[in-house]
């Protein structure tokens, strides 16, 4: 059983989609380990760590999801956490903006794979079977 | 032991000069009362939300405003400005941003200097703290119309000084609504306290002739929260906030779908929070009623996005609600720009003016709607007093604890989440699991059989499925989450 | 002397011969009265106007159609496939240009050629004979959905028999409909004439077994017409299509704007042209309803024409209409942009899905409302038909004539025009002045107080100002028109 | 007293703005020859000539103003009509266009003035009592 960690980042209390991926993650066979919203980086790793997990899905609905997820890849190195894959999801920066630009942007940043505000959870199912060999 | 009373004026100012040294901007000089008093008497009535307010519900208005906020003064000024302007806003706010909320001033500090050097906000609302009086009168000077502070932040004491000091004429919030849906492990006690201090700052004002609004958040999670709850919740914190002495107070409601059950609970909710306020000894307080437009997931659309906005501004009107908070086209996607915010205006305000004189027609259905949530409302009220021994604050406290009240997909660790809610056939949220709700077998049944009916309908069992698919149903173009069935000559 | 009998198949088919001869795509052989039955054998029920009608209303779906058209079949057929596709129609127009309306099929073919040139399309619809039984075909075959020709022709007999034998399984018009708002000095007699033609063809097509749905064209003016007289029409050319055969017929309505008087007319109109029908001896016929929405001057701003097409959808929903006819964003500056026209059909469509299982409840204002369209319409048939000793088809050229029968702003000379109509105080439609129009005193004191109680309350006269008022109002964002009125606290 | 002759130009039947300009314009004292929808050039023509009309009001709603007003000012002057002032509005050409190159298009086709959709009666008022000098 793949072990991932879920959780929304930085001041962040959308707590609606985490429930959901929860919900779906788990009824799909997978360890799910929540940390609910307002998490830390350091939530995220220690969480990860101690669970030993192949996968972070990073959710950060609210807008200041660029500046929560500053250095979270190279925290993530340095915790012994590089081959942890790491995605990111919900309504990652403020507005509307040209979604491209945005996965860019958070690709530079580490990400692995970076999706668009409303992604159905179902579609990062898939790209997780295929990221951790399942 | 933290009791619904009147804070002291002694306490209050004790407490106040405590508050003013949580961050540089509350050592401005116009905090101090007298001069705050001052600038207050000073706005003019056009700006003044409690004056408006009124006018608005004696002239059977429904109003409008927005959502704003971004990082930068003269940015949020230009934003104030176009809304005001080009969207025809009766009613401004200021969003205040995350960090704010959580009172991590230094991280507002550092994203603001950030903004002005990306030259975009990074900031998913305005610093008011960090802009201090100087920012927020700037504001004020700025616009036509009332300005008031929308937020979400469990300890809104020096924000709430800091805004009315700069001639904000309203403050949105309240013990409840600014934790369970806005916070993960903020004891109840604790927000309920720094509530009554923001409650008591607009009595005190209201002691000096000064009339400012008071608006409990009444959507809660926004996400299928049957009516019965957040309006148990509105009518608590309005008698907390009339405790405390504020005479001008706005209860809300987040649209829900059906229409019969929207106008059902606009009209409970005037009506339920005058009778207890009255009920509860407090004679003097002007209600009136807000309804959020869809609160929930939007479709990624902008059409939909527009039609679902103006429904929302149609049963607003049809049910006499006095001001609609609007939503944009860019809902789905993430803070929107002046121009997707001034559509969801402008189209609020037509629909308020086309159906101006027009109100939902009252029939059996609609009767036997209100009567339920009456009923459900007088047992959650009273089963809050009951375990608080009379007292609604320690009544509100250990209601959540024990799952007297309990919301509906909040993030707060002081909410057991054991309830689920669902639609009925027809739209209406009805209740699936009811943990410890107290309710009674009549009103138990009654969401049974709804929810059956609709089961038997879809040829499926009554189960969290059904729950998770009316979250998502709206922002996929439904109001019943039911994605199985097949039309065959109706595949478009 | 015409009557309303029904055409033998000998003079029909005398009548077709010529009618083919007046523009040379008339000579295809496809429309060989046996090829054009076999194309529409071949139908696919889905693709069948009148069957999906029928499945729409026996589930109680409410379903979208958009009006749009251009020069070139190509063109035309990116537009059908994108309304289809990204707009979600259920039901697809192709809306006919001037030119071939009038028919001036040269005009059109210049204008063909202009816009091949220009590759842009210089006609306001799509010029289907000059394309002929070829060029419909090839639009018929690239869609998923019915296709219905949508126009205002007095004389439509070629352009029918093309539509038709090329699959096109509706048409819109009536010998009324297509002529009094459509023309200048055309006699009824000769569009009526024509009409019957018309329907004809689609009753012997149903001799064969083929069912193909006829629309009269519901909101004639679409300026503040009163629904007792839009009613009044299409019940009338509801009879005249039947006794030609016709068994599948859709009663339309334009929008008012108060939505009791909306859905009044709406439940009125499906129940009287039942009742009607049934009552001169048309058993079979099954009866669906439009409402289209609203067909007067737009608002110039986008974002509030988005929600007028909502609130049409709304109307449309709650009044159980089987089928919508949508406008799009752009309709007060001109045709439409595909993207514009789809955004008008998505809106549309989140709203038919939200509201799909609620309906408007009835309550005394409802009743009173249907109650007095009840009484009006009867009023005017029974005159109608008294004026025709008996014949509606008589009844109709001389109750125009006497001014029985009168449409406001109508650009025929055979229409008396001097009825005016004006809004009451909750933009109600009621009529200011009656002219000819042979109502009891009951009724015109029911109009006469509504106008005055609305006249008091704005503190001015009943009069003509009054009707320019409102045919200005809603373009103006306004329901009622009232433009003096100064809102001390309410400037936005 | 001044007199306009108005009309909707082509096969157009938009009767209802035409029936109002001719209500306002009476009210504000012009002497008003209405010749109705669909009039043709030579209508308009023959309507000026008759009651020595000093402008005509052309109306076109319906989108085919475009080519409906081809050569109308050069078949004025050849009537004797160079003299009288031209206006056209309504909805003139098909879909929402930019109305600076629609405007352009239409004076360059002779026309003294042309009104976007929806324009104020008010405004073309004024604009006729400054070129009629009332
Ligand atoms: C409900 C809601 C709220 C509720 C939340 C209740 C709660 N505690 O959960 C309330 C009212 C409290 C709220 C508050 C605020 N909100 Co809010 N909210 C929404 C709203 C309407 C719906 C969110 C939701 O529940 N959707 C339903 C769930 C099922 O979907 P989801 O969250 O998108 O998650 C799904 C997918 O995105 C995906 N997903 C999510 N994360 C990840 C991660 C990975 C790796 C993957 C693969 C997939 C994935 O899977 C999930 C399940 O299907 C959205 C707008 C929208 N979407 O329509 C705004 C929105 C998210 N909120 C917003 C904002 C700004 C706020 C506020 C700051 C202030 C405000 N405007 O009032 C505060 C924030 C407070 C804070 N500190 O966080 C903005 C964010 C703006 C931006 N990013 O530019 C939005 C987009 C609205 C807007 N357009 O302005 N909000
Ligand atoms: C009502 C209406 C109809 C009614 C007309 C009834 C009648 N016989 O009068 C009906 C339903 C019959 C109809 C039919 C059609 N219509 Co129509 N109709 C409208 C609508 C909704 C309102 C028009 C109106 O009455 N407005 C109210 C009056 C008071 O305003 P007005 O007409 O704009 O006139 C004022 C000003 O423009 C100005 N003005 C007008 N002319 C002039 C001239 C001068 C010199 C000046 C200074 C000012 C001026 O002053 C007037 C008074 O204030 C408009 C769209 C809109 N505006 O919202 C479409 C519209 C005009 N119609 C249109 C079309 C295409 C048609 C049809 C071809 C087909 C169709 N789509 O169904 C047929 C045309 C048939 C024909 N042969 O002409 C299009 C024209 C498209 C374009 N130009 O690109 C429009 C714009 C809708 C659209 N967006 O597609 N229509």
């Amino acid at each position: 059983m793949h072990t991932v960690v879920i959780g929304v980042i930085g001041a962040d209390v959308h707590a609606v989609g985490n429930k959901i991926i929860e919900h779906v993650l788990k009824e799909e066979g997978f360890n799910v380990v929540n940390i609910g919203v307002l998490s830390s980086q350091e939530d995220f790793i220690n969480a990860a760590i101690e669970t030993d997990a192949q996968a972070v899905l990073v959710s950060s609905l609210y807008g200041h999801g660029e500046m929560d997820c500053k250095f979270l890849k190279e925290n993530m190195i340095e915790a012994g956490l590089g081959h942890v894959k790491l995605y990111v999801g919900g309504n990652i920066v403020v507005g509307k903006q040209d979604f491209k630009s945005v996965e860019d942007r958070f690709k530079k940043m580490g990400f692995d794979r970076v999706y668009p505000p409303g992604t159905n959870i179902e579609i990062a199912l898939n790209d997780l079977r295929e990221d951790l060999g399942a | 032991m933290l009791k619904n009373k009147k804070l002291s004026r002694e306490e209050f100012f004790e407490i106040r000069e405590k508050i003013r040294t949580h961050w540089h901007t509350g050592s401005d000089e116009r905090l101090d009362f007298d001069k705050a008093v001052e600038t207050l008497r000073n706005v003019p009535d056009s700006k003044n939300f409690a004056k408006k307010l009124r006018y608005a519900k004696e002239n059977g208005i429904t109003m409008i405003q927005p959502r704003a906020g971004v990082a930068l003064v003269d940015e949020h000024i230009i934003l104030m400005k176009f809304l005001q302007n080009q969207g025809g806003a009766d009613f401004l706010p200021s969003t205040i941003d995350s960090y704010t909320r959580q009172n991590r001033y230094s991280n507002a500090e550092d994203a603001i200097k950030e903004s002005e050097k990306q030259k975009r906000s990074l900031l998913n609302g305005f610093p008011a703290v960090n802009h201090g009086v100087e920012g927020c009168t700037k504001v004020f000077e700025s616009v036509k119309v009332p300005l008031q502070a929308r937020h979400g932040t469990p300890d809104a004491r020096l924000l709430s000084e800091i805004i009315h000091a700069s001639g904000w004429t309203s403050n949105e919030g309240g013990g409840i609504s600014y934790n369970i849906p806005y916070a993960k492990n903020i004891s109840l006690e604790d927000t309920l306290r720094y509530w009554q201090y923001c409650d008591r700052l607009v009595g005190i004002y209201a002691e000096e002739g000064i009339e400012i609004n008071r608006e409990p958040f009444g959507p809660l999670t926004g996400t299928l929260v049957p009516p019965s709850i957040s309006h148990t919740v509105a009518i608590i914190e309005a008698i907390l906030a009339a405790e405390q002495g504020v005479k001008n107070i706005t209860v809300g409601y987040g649209q829900c779908g059906n229409i019969t059950q929207d106008v059902a609970a606009l009209q409970t909710l005037d009506a339920l929070t005058n009778y207890y306020l009255k009920l509860f000894g407090y004679e003097d307080v002007f209600v009136t009623t807000v309804l959020h437009q869809w609160m929930g997931g939007f479709p990624a659309d902008e059409a939909k996005s527009m039609a679902l906005i103006s429904l929302g501004a149609t049963v607003a009107t049809l049910g006499g609600a006095t001001k609609i908070i609007t939503k944009s086209p860019h809902e789905s996607q993430g803070v929107p720009t002046k121009e997707a915010n001034a559509e969801g205006l402008r189209a609020s305000k037509l629909i308020t003016n086309l159906l101006a004189t027009q109100r939902y027609p009252s029939d059996k259905v609609l009767k036997a709607e209100k009567e339920m949530i009456e009923k459900e409302v007088k047992t959650l009220l009273y089963a809050t007093l009951n375990v608080g021994k009379g007292d609604f604050v320690q009544g509100v406290i250990k209601a959540f604890e024990q799952g007297i009240l309990d919301i509906p997909f909040a993030p707060s660790e002081m909410n057991k989440g054991h309830i689920l809610p669902a639609r009925d056939k027809r739209g209406n949220i009805r209740i699936l699991e009811f943990g410890n709700l107290p309710f009674d077998d009549e009103i138990k049944k009654f969401h049974k059989n709804a929810l059956e009916e609709r089961a038997k309908s879809e040829n499926r069992d009554v189960s969290f499925q059904m729950t998770i698919d009316d979250v998502y149903a709206i922002s996929r173009g439904k109001l019943v989450g039911n994605f199985s069935k097949k039309e065959p000559l109706n595949e478009n």
